[in-house]
C-alpha cells in the first residue's frame, strides 16, 4: 500500500516539474517555429550552418523548467553570456577575415561605391521601420537586415535592441538565402539587355603589399572614425592579415576552422536561445520580416542603380549586374550577378568583378553599424 | 554615451548615415589608390596607374575563346551556372603548382615537429 | 656574512613555501592514486582519454601551495568552474552525438527495451547504496556508475553529490574499460548454448528522414518530460543532428574533433582536481568502487534477461547476447555482444544487432539520471 | 526545487525511477515507429511495415557463405574478435563509394575558399 | 533647413565621439610602435605567430574611444582576462609540451647543466636591472627575458610586474627571433676552433618508458619544489604526456593545433592590449630592451661557459657549442649550435646534441620563475 | 604570502637564484639516471649504465662516412645549413616505416567512427 501511494505520488511530482505541466501555448507556437526553421535550414538549405543551431536553440529555450535562465550558471547561460556581451560575432568575423580575398576590391577600388551604394536598403528600412512605429533604436537594428551579414545584424541587435535579436537574426539568416531568388527579377527590371551583355576588362593582379597593407590602413582609419566597430572591424582585418602575411598560416587555418566552427554552434544556439514566445510572437516579428525584404530589395535597387551611374560614367566598362553583388552575402550575391550575366549573353563570367561589389559590401555593413552606434548609441 | 538624436524624421536620418557610409567607402577608395601608389613591389612595366582595369592575370580567369557552354532547355539556369562554375573551379585548380601546406609553417615550430619525427628515429 | 645569511634564509623561505614543507600524507597516497590511474590509463589502456588527465589532475591537485583554490582566479579554477556548473558534459555530448549512428536502433527500435533494461544496474546499485548509509542524493549518483555513460555520471554527481565526483569518476570510467573481462562470464553464465546461436536476420534500411526527424523528435519529448536533462540530451541530439544533416558536416567535424578534445582535456583534469585526500580516502571511495561493480553487473544481467524474454517473445529472432551492449560503453560492449557470438558460432556476426541497444543505453542512461533528478533536486 | 523525497525504502525508489524509464523508452518506440510510419521517403516496395527485420543491406554486413575463421588455441579470442572485426570493416571501407570530406561543405563557404583558391591564380 | 542642421550637427557628434577627436600624441606615437611591430613579424618573420597579434592588439589599443577598457564586458576584455589571470600561458605550453621530444635530454641528462648555465643570463639583467633603478619584482619579471621562453616571461611579467607586460613581451619575442643573429658572435668568441671541432658520439636510444615517466616525476619534482609554476609545469608535462602515452594522440593532436592556435590569438592579441602609451612610452621600455639583450648574451655566454667545463671534465666529449643552445628558444637556438657547427668542420652535425641543452632550458627557465616567485611573491 | 626581501644586494639575489636553479635541475639529472636505472624494459646488451654516451641508433642520425658537402663561397652559411638540415630531415623520413595517424586513435572512440562508416553501407 505505501508502495502503491509512493508510486502514485512520485509520478505526480514528476510529472509537476515537468515540462508538460508548465507547457504554454506559446511554448508549442515557438517549438513550431523552431521545427520550421529547422525545416528551412536542413531540408530548403537557408545558411545551415547558422539557422540550423538558431532553430535547435529555439526549440530548447521553450522547454519550460529547464533552468537555463535561472539563477545558477549552467552550460545555455554560459553560451548566452557570449552573446549578450558581444563576444561571438568579432570571433566569428576573425574567421570570415581569414577566408576573404579583397584582391578584386583592391584591384578595382571604385566597386566600393558599390558597396556604400547598396546599404541604401539599410537606410530605406530603417526609416521605414521609423514609420511603422519602431523606435529610432530598434529601426537601427532592423535596418541592418539590409546589410545581408549575420555576425553584424547580432552585433548590432545586441547593443540596439537585444528583444528582437531573434527575429533580427531570423530575418538576416533567411533573406541572405533567398539572395538567388530575391535578386533577379530586380537585375532584370532595372537593367537592359545591353548592359547586360557588357563585358568587362580583366582585373589587374594585386601585389602581396597591397594585400597586407590595406587590412591594416583601414583598419586604423576605419576604427578611429567610428570606435564602436573598431572590435568588429579589427577582428575581421586581423583574420584577413592572418590570412596574408603569408607566415601566420597556422593561425589563419585555426580562424577559419576549429575557431570559427566553434563559435558558430554556440552563436547559432546562443541566438535561438532568445526566441521565447514573449519576444518573438509579436506583430513586431511580421513587421521586421516584411522589412527585412524591403531592405533587402532596396540595396539590391540601390547597387544596381550606382551601378548603372558607373556603366555610363566609365562609357559602358562597368556591367551594371556587379552592383546588385554590393549587398554583401558572400559570396551567393557574386554568383547571381554571374548567372543572370551569364543567362543574357553565355560565356561572359562576371563572378570576379562582382567579389570587388560583394566583400565592399561587408565593410559598408560595418561602417553602416558603426555609424548608426556612433549617431545613437 | 546615451546621445538624444538630433531629429525624428527618418528621411533626414537615412540621408545623415548614408552620407556619412559613403565618405567612409569614398575615403577608403582613395587610401587603396594611396596604397597602391606607394606600393614598392608594383611591377615598373606597367604603363600607368591610372589604368588599373589593365588585365595581368586574364588569360587564367577568362579563357576567352572558349565556346559559349551549349544550354539545353529544361535545365534549371542556377544548374548549368553551378556546374561551369565547378568545372571552372576545377580546371585552374589543375593548375594550381604549389598548394599553401595549411596547419604548419615555416618557422620555429614546423622545424621543431619535423626534428622530432626525424628525432624519434 | 650578510650573503651567507641571506642566502640561508632565502633557501629556508623557499623551503617554507614549498609543497614539501606542507606535504601532508593524504596528499602522498592521493599522488600514489593518481600515479596508479595514469597506469591504468596509459598501460592498462582504460579509457586514456579521459582517465589520463584525471590521474593527471589528481595529482596537481594535491601539491600543497599552488593557489589552484585560492580565492584569485587561475587557469585551474577556470577550468573547475566548467565542472561546477556543468558546463563541460553537454560539450562532450554534442561531441557524442556527432559521433553516433542511430540507423541501428532506428532499424529495430525494441531494442530500446534493451537499453531499459540495462539501467536496471543503475537503481540495484541506488538501492545497494541506501543500504550501506548513503543518502538518496548520493545513492542516486553512485548508481548511475551502472549506466557506463562518464558524462552523464560526471553532470548527475556534480548536481547530486559534488564531493563524490572524483570516486563516481574514477569507477565510472574505469568499469567502463573493463566492460570486457565484466559482461562474458556473466553472459555465458545466463545464456543456453543455443539462444548464443542465434542468427539474426539483417537490419533494415534507415532513411535520411527518420535519422533527422529521430534527435528532434526525442529531444522534445524527453525534455519535455524531464527537463534536468534538456542541456544534455539536447546537445547530444544537436550534435548527431549535424551529423545526419547533410549540410552542417563543418560543425559535425568541429563537434567531434577539435571541440571535444579540448573539452575532454579540461573535463578530465578538472574532474581530476575534485580528488582531494578528504573526499577521497575514505571508506565511501571504496564501496562506490564496490557499488560501481554491482551496479555493471546489474546493468549487464538485467539487459541479458530482457534479452532472453524478447527472444522467447519473438520466437527466437532476438539473440540475448545482444542484451548486455545495452550498458552502453558504446561501441565496446556491442564489441563484447559480438564477440561472445563468435565464439558460440563462428560467423555469427552480431556487432550491428548490438549496437542498437548499445545507443539505446546511452539514451536510457540519459532518461534514468532526468528521472532521479526529476525526483530528486 | 528541493524535493523531500516521498518515501525512503529504497526498493520502492528503485521500482518508481525503473518504471519511468520503461515509460519513456518504450514511448520512444512509438515515436520511432511513428516516424517510420509517417515518412514520405521510405521505399514503397517493402511488403509491410510491421516486418522491420527485413533485411535490405544484408549482403553488405554479412557476406553469409563465408567460411568460419579458424581459430588455433592459444590465441586470445579479443585478438581474434579484434582481428575479424579489422578486415571487416577494411573490406567494407573497399566499397565505400563516396567519402564524405569532413571540414568543409556544398554550400557558401566552401563555394568562397574554392574561389579563393582560384581567385590567387 | 532642419535638415541642414541636423546634419550638421550629427556630422559633428560622430566626429566628437570618433577617436580623432580623443587621439593623444601617445596613441599616435603606439600606432606607430604597432606597425613597426607589424613589420618585424611579417616581413622580418620575427615570431610572426606571437608578434603579429600583440602588435595588432598594440594597434587596437590605441585607438581612443572603443569602450575596450570600460565598464561593460566585451570581447577584448574577456580576452584581456585570460592575460590578467594567467589562464592563456598554462595552455600554450599545454601545445608546447605536446611537441617537444625529451629524448635527447634523457639520453645525455648531463646537458641539464647547460640547460640551467644559461639562466646566468636572466640574473645577470635581474642585477643589471636594480642596478639601474628598477624593484626587485620589476627586475625579476625583466631578467626572465634572457631565459628566451614567451609564455613563462608572460606569466612571470603578470605576476610581477604587470605594467611592464608589453615591454617584456615584445623584447622576448624579439630577441628569441635574433637569436641566429646574436649567438654566433659569441660563440666564435668563446671558443676555440679545435674546440668547435669536436664531434660528439651518438645519443643512446631512449625506452618509452623514460619518455613516459620522466614528465611524471619530473612535473612531482619540481611542483613540490615551486609551486608557483606548477600550473605551467604541470601543463607542459601533460602535454608532453598526450604525446608520449601512444593512447592519447587525439588529445596531443588537438593540444598542438586547434587549441594552442586559439590561445596564441588570444594571448597575442591580449598581450598588445597591454600596451598602453602611458605604460610603453617610457625610458623604462629602452632600459628594458637594452637589459633583454644583455640577457640573452649572458645566458648565452652562460651556456658557452659550462660547455667548454663540460668540455674539459668529459676529456673532449663535449663540443661546447651546445652550451649555447640552453638558451631555449626552442627550436632555433640548438640550430644555430648546428650551423657553428658545421662551418667550423663540415659534417659536424650538433643539432640533435644541441637539442638536449635546448629543451634543458625550457625546464629551467621555468625554475628559474619559480625560484623567483617563491622568492619574492 | 608577500614577502620582504632578505637583501637589497642584486649580486646576493643573483647568487641565491642561481644556486637553487643548479640544485633544481641538478636533482633532475639523477632522476633522470634513476628513471634510467630503474627502466625495466631497457635492452639487456648495454654493458653499464653510467656509459651514458653509447650510440644505438648511431647510423640513423649521423651517416659517419658521408662526404662532407662543398660549400660554395658567396652562398649565405644559414641557406647550406638549412637545406642540409632539409635534406637530412626527408632523409630520414624516408626511413620512418609507421606514420602516427594523428586525431584518431586505437581506442573507442576511433572504432566507433570506423564503424559507422561501415555501417552507412
Ligand atoms: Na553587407
Ligand atoms: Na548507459
Ligand atoms: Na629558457
Amino acid at each position: 500500500m505505501e508502495a502503491l501511494n509512493a508510486f502514485s505520488v512520485s509520478l505526480q511530482a514528476v510529472w509537476n516539474d515537468s515540462g508538460f505541466s508548465a507547457f504554454t501555448m506559446g511554448n508549442g507556437i515557438m517549438i513550431l517555429v523552431g521545427l520550421l526553421l529547422l525545416y528551412m535550414a536542413f531540408v530548403k538549405e537557408f545558411e545551415p550552418l547558422l539557422l540550423g543551431p538558431i532553430a535547435f536553440g529555439c526549440i530548447l529555450a521553450n522547454f519550460p523548467n529547464t533552468g537555463f535562465f535561472g539563477e545558477e550558471m549552467n552550460v545555455m547561460k554560459a553560451i548566452n553570456y557570449g552573446i549578450t556581451y558581444e563576444i561571438f560575432p568579432p570571433l566569428i568575423f576573425l574567421g570570415i577575415g581569414a577566408m576573404t580575398d579583397f584582391s578584386p576590391l583592391l584591384a578595382r577600388p571604385s566597386t566600393l561605391l558599390l558597396g556604400a551604394a547598396a546599404q541604401v536598403g539599410v537606410f530605406v528600412a530603417l526609416g521605414g521601420a521609423m514609420l511603422v512605429g519602431f523606435d529610432v533604436h530598434e529601426a537601427a537594428a532592423i535596418g541592418i537586415i539590409g546589410g545581408a551579414d549575420g555576425p553584424t545584424s547580432i552585433y548590432l541587435s545586441t547593443k540596439l535592441a537585444p528583444h528582437l535579436l531573434g527575429a533580427i537574426a531570423v530575418a538576416a539568416y533567411s533573406y541572405m538565402s533567398l539572395v538567388p531568388l530575391i535578386q533577379p527579377p530586380i537585375m532584370k527590371l532595372m537593367t537592359s539587355q545591353a548592359e547586360r551583355e557588357i563585358v568587362m576588362t580583366e582585373l589587374r593582379e594585386v601585389t602581396k603589399f597591397e594585400r597586407v597593407v590595406f587590412p591594416i590602413v583601414s583598419t586604423i582609419f576605419i576604427s578611429l572614425l567610428l570606435p564602436p566597430i573598431a572590435a568588429l572591424l579589427g577582428c575581421l582585418m586581423l583574420g584577413n592579415l592572418f590570412r596574408e602575411s603569408g607566415v601566420t598560416d597556422r593561425l589563419s587555418d585555426t580562424a577559419q576552422n576549429a575557431l570559427i566552427n566553434i563559435v558558430t554552434i554556440f552563436l547559432g544556439t546562443g541566438t535561438g536561445m532568445t526566441m521565447s514566445a514573449e519576444s518573438f510572437l509579436r506583430t513586431d516579428t511580421l513587421l521586421i520580416i516584411g522589412l527585412g525584404l524591403v531592405a533587402f530589395m532596396g540595396g539590391t535597387a540601390g547597387g544596381l542603380l550606382f551601378g548603372k551611374i558607373m556603366c555610363k560614367m566609365t562609357g559602358g566598362a562597368i556591367n551594371p549586374l556587379i552592383g546588385s553583388a554590393g549587398v554583401s552575402a558572400v559570396p551567393m550575391a557574386a554568383r547571381v550577378s554571374q548567372l543572370v550575366g551569364m543567362k543574357s549573353k553565355p560565356g561572359n563570367y562576371l563572378l570576379m568583378h562582382a567579389m570587388g561589389p560583394n566583400v565592399a559590401g561587408v565593410i559598408g555593413t560595418a561602417v553602416a553599424a558603426g555609424t548608426m552606434l556612433a549617431m545613437l548609441k | 554615451m546615451e546621445h538624444s538624436p538630433v531629429t525624428t524624421n527618418p528621411l533626414i536620418i537615412m540621408m545623415i548615415n548614408m552620407t556619412v557610409v559613403f565618405i567612409v567607402l569614398i575615403s577608403l577608395i582613395y587610401l587603396i589608390k594611396l596604397i597602391h601608389f606607394l606600393d614598392p613591389t608594383k611591377k615598373p612595366a606597367k604603363p600607368q596607374v591610372t589604368d588599373e582595369e589593365e588585365p595581368l592575370v586574364a588569360v587564367k580567369s577568362e579563357p576567352a575563346p572558349a565556346p559559349p557552354p551549349v544550354i539545353e532547355e529544361g535545365i534549371k539556369p542556377e544548374v548549368i551556372a553551378s556546374i561551369s562554375a565547378a568545372i571552372t573551379a576545377y580546371g585552374f585548380a589543375g593548375q594550381v603548382k604549389a598548394v599553401r601546406i595549411v596547419n604548419h609553417e615555416g618557422t620555429a615550430w614546423r622545424a621543431s615537429a619535423k626534428f622530432n619525427t626525424l628525432q624519434r628515429k
